[in-house]
């Protein structure tokens, strides 16, 4: 094991895909030069050039579908679209063509396809760039969608991802890019199926993925220091969900609390109630609850930031007063 | 004015065309008896396009065409069983049936639509020929449009990116004047679509649509100019569509006089005369030729009608790979 | 009471609309000339002239964003984008200025917008032209989303949309343009912050909005036949919810299925679910069920389309599934 | 080159230019002092393509600006404590706050952001011309963007839109010849930005962004274009980003060298120059106009600490209309 950022954690996963499949190449806007918005490519066009790297012009919608092209004949691309915020631009591309191509042709086409962008909030960027909207995407039959919150994800679930012959978005939170973490010893042996309890525990299982575990097991430490012992549930892959794993932890703990970036209304959230609604009903104490995102387009000053967003505060409370512990 | 062809090219190109001909008004026919339903896009009065420029084609490249691209398929060589069996939504359909009208595939014959989006498919192509270069494969890819997908914001970054990288994309515009019920000159600020080429650094060229020679010489000059790794060209050919934009369309944006006018010098009936000047074709020729053809479209509704239906315990197979 | 066709109904919203106020205006791809992908303002370029009946080119997202500078700026503007399908290239000014432009700016500005466009399955035009994307736009904070179900809605919310100070979404479902349904009087005064129980029964309560609504009233029909009385609960406002007419039913009937034409994966049944959790799961007999369109890209023949989503039969079924009355 | 302004005008253009380089020269000290969070993309080295065009413009006119838009909000006549504030995230900001460096607002004014969407501001400033235009009124509305912006689909659909409903729109694309850090050449396959125009039927101009009255003398002759009803144009000026893309950006992209070349010929640099030639100025001027920008930023400063953090109970008003 080794200590690592979150970001060099997916440049060793693009180098290692790179490295070892002349199919595969990344392109995206400032993925070259600049080295990746967010510093993920930093050196690979220096060490594989312009034809493996290469830069794109501000154009989301064809970069993608460019990749999707690429995809059907025969390389393997990774498209990074720097955030999800400009992702919309791409949706066209993404929902009816991306999504649609294998089934619609009768199982002709494959679409290989990985695209990679950053989510979230917490940077103090403001409305038009502070979206979580991966729930969205885990809506689309057709695709994969993961979401990596630790470092051994970040690269092992991208290199699985280059192996599935179907699209795969992949949402990094853009708050996890300076983190540091352990990389575990083959990353690359990961799974795309399983979701991964992060903190086993018997009061309360909170179900939760991406930037937001770490705010959850945060919350779980301050509760264990209060006696209360909660389960953290980590999805990782957030379309196909890993319905086993969820009602397998809330049977086992009969309460659960979602935790979701996403705005409460429409969220991945209220898919996770709906499963365990459907699953575990019979099993549960108390209803599911959820912390959420406000609803509101996040604003900049970090005050107002912090209180549209999860914290852990905010999940302690919620847990408390779910085991009827006062607040 | 292209020169006079030998007598079986003359005889091949109108035979192509006619195909596509009948085949539509068949589809027509049948969809007025509900055998076929959804969206239904003739190309009637274009086959001059297809039939002169998918020809020029090697088997390696690729096609990505529109939900009008009944025509594009019977070109590619997709048995027309396989395409009225899709129109009817069977499983012997290119696409199992799935597609229907809009949505031919043939991997096979790398026909990668098919795609109902306007201007959707011009990134897919862009991407398709990034991928032949990047393998240093000598290909190219034919990417069909109409005259309103140029309005997208797809077409302009398209157009960028396929110049930018100089790829082997021949961007193909239909421009049959209108855009379902627009008419070009509502919806374009400047409706020369081949000049627009020049903003991107690209050849563009305009040439008549209703003269299959004529296309297939443009047609040859851009994948030539391509296959030689020279990059893009926008072509525009000028043509017309001569039924309703759908079957639930009730033509009431253009008057009868205009689609009469184009149809007196409709592709057919253009390249027939043409024909008769060059005295390379007999009446029993002709005869022969729509027999055949007839022949083959009863043999292809015979088989759309004997194909069966996919079962519902199929729905959602190929959603994904099979594990 | 009258009886005319959804179609009709929402030529007349229109034409009434543009007839009450100079500020309003139409925008969209074929509105004009061709009088409407769906025929709904046929005869309104003639009668009003181009200046307030604009065909615009294909250009979904520059007539949208245009859509909202007007708004900005002093006008009515209802833009017609023909299909939820097109919309996706049209969804970053939606959710990055349509959405977050009031709350941004302080305040300050305001996007009085309304647009309208068909959405759903049913008329076999395959997997890119078929889309229930609906609970997407409910999810966005700052825009309000309408889903009418009847002729009096149709026309109705259309009216009142354009008395709010927020941009609104009108989903009209494409299956009911031809339907011919009742006028109601005065359905201008309809509200858009109620839902509506189109049935009231006691046995459970099936909840749903826009082309289902027919679906679900079709099998309460069925299932009234067979002595079992169901309530029939149709939304209208996606976004909002109104939350107090889903529980208030749910709590008389202790039992909940939510029939919603979306992808069932993160669809908006998703959500109802989660609301009945959280505000009646100790009134709840049963779990709550749905009944979503099948997770595929809906398919060209009828029989897999019919099979893909949502029909009176599956309701049927659900609902003595769920009353332990054998299926 | 246009004519030597009277004394008045020049000292007035020096000083604008002047007072957004020192608003953002402090900008860039609080940021590193942690006062100011997210994003911040100076405009250093842009400044007479602002102080050029805004006051060209009337107060009923409108504006649509990026994220990089201080200099464009100290024109129009935002206070500058007002701008600051904003830049803390106080209550004082011209947008409560919220947005930040990146969105100001500006509803008196007719300031419609601060859009931080590259190329999400043109079919908004689209919108807003229209709305003039059908209500008759002679305004024009100004749109700021980058050369980045200019491959987007929407820069495509806008012109062409604008053009062909003759809208009162100036497209004003500030060429700094970088999009973050991908130079021109790498994604546009015809770097001519003005020559774009054309393609949409609308006239193009290549300006001196480094020349403050050169910018102004375009502005006008657009501006004067549009209200009289001619339609929209496009000015591509040609200017450079001193400092990095936003504060997080190594700037490993191009060179130092090139940089300071730029610098060599810096609009303020410039145009101090050459008001000594016109002897014009005087060295005491100059120190009056600093010291008295010097107060004006002290007290922005002075009122962004003073205004107050938005209470949370707040932070989901207005996110619709209160009822
Ligand atoms: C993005 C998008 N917007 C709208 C439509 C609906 N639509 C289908 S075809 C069409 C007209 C396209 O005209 P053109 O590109 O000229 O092709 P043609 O039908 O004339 O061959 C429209 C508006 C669509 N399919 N896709
Ligand atoms: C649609 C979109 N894609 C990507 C970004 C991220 N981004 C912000 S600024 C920028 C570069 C824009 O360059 P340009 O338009 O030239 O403006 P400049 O920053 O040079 O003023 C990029 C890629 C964005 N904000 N919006
Ligand atoms: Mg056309
Ligand atoms: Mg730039």
């Amino acid at each position: 094991m080794r200590k690592l950022t979150y970001r060099e954690a997916v440049r060793e996963g693009l180098r290692e895909a790179l490295l070892a499949d002349p199919r595969v190449f990344l392109m995206g806007e400032d993925v070259g030069r600049y080295g990746g918005a967010y510093g993920c490519s930093r050196g690979l066009l220096e060490e594989l050039g312009p034809e493996r790297i290469r830069d794109t012009p501000l154009s989301e919608s064809t970069f993608v579908g460019a990749g999707i092209g690429a995809a059907l004949n025969g390389m393997r691309p990774i498209v990074e679209v720097m955030t999800v915020n400009f992702s919309l631009l791409a949706l066209d591309q993404i929902v009816n063509n991306a999504a649609t191509l294998r089934h619609m042709s009768g199982g002709q086409l494959s679409v290989p396809l990985v695209v990679r962008m950053a989510t979230g909030a917490g940077r103090q960027v403001a409305a038009q760039h502070s979206h979580s909207l991966e729930g969205w995407y885990a809506h689309v039959p057709g695709i994969k969608v993961l979401a990596p919150a630790t470092v051994t994800d970040a690269k092992g679930m991208l290199l699985a991802a280059l192996r599935e012959p179907d699209p795969v978005f992949i949402f990094e939170h853009s708050y996890l890019y300076p983190q540091e973490g352990e990389m575990e010893d083959d990353p690359g042996s990961v799974t795309l199926t399983q979701a991964a309890v992060r903190r086993p525990g018997s009061a309360l299982s909170v179900i939760t993925y991406g930037g937001s575990l770490w705010k959850a097991l945060k919350a779980a430490e301050d509760l264990a220091a209060e006696g209360i012992d909660a389960e953290v549930v980590d999805l990782r892959t957030l379309r196909p969900l890993d319905r086993e794993t969820i009602l397998t932890s809330v049977r086992k703990t009969h309460r659960a609390l979602i935790v979701d970036e996403g705005w409460r209304t429409g969220s991945l959230s209220a898919e996770i109630t709906a499963q365990i609604m459907e699953g575990a009903f019979y099993d549960l104490d108390a209803p599911v609850d959820r912390i959420c995102s406000a609803e509101v387009p996040i604003p900049y000053p970090k005050h107002l930031e912090d209180a549209a967003i999860p914290q852990p505060e905010a999940i302690v409370a919620a847990v408390k007063r779910m085991l009827g512990k006062g607040a | 004015m292209a020169n006079e062809p030998d007598r079986d090219k003359a005889l091949k190109l109108l035979h192509d065309m006619l195909r596509i001909r009948r085949f539509e008004e068949k589809a027509a026919e049948l969809y007025s008896l509900g055998k076929i339903r959804g969206f239904l896009h003739l190309y009637i009065g274009e086959e001059a396009v297809a039939a002169g420029a998918i020809p020029v084609l090697q088997p390696e490249d690729a096609i990505v065409a529109t939900y009008r691209e009944h025509g594009h398929a019977l070109m590619r060589g997709t048995p027309m069983g396989a395409l009225m069996a899709e129109l009817y939504g069977k499983v012997g359909g290119c696409s199992r049936g799935r597609g229907g009208s809009m949505h031919f595939f043939d991997a096979s014959r790398r026909f990668f639509g098919g795609l109902a989006i306007v201007a959707g498919g011009l990134p897919i192509a862009v991407g398709i020929a990034l991928a032949d270069k990047m393998q240093n494969r000598a290909r190219v890819t034919a990417c069909f449009f109409g005259d309103g997908a140029v309005a997208e914001g797809e077409f302009h970054e398209s157009m960028n990116l396929a110049a930018l990288w100089k790829l082997p994309v021949l961007f193909l515009c239909e421009n049959n004047l209108y855009a379902m019920g627009t008419e070009i000159h509502r919806y374009e600020s400047q409706a020369n679509i081949a000049a627009k080429a020049e903003g991107y650094g690209m050849p563009g060229e305009t040439v008549d649509g209703m003269d299959v020679l004529a296309v297939e010489a443009a047609m040859r000059r851009a994948a030539d100019h391509a296959r030689a790794g020279n990059g893009p060209s926008l072509l525009e050919f000028q043509t017309y569509r001569f039924r309703a934009h759908s079957m639930y369309d009730a033509e009431l944006y253009r008057n009868k006089h205009e689609v009469e006018e184009w149809k007196a010098h409709g592709p057919i009936k253009n390249f027939k005369g043409r024909m008769h000047e060059w005295k390379c074709m007999t009446n029993d020729d002709l005869e022969s030729m729509e027999a055949a053809i007839g022949r083959e479209i009863d043999e292809a509704v015979a088989f759309a009608e004997a194909s069966p239906w996919e079962p519902i315990e199929d729905l959602t197979k190929d959603v994904y790979a099979p594990l």
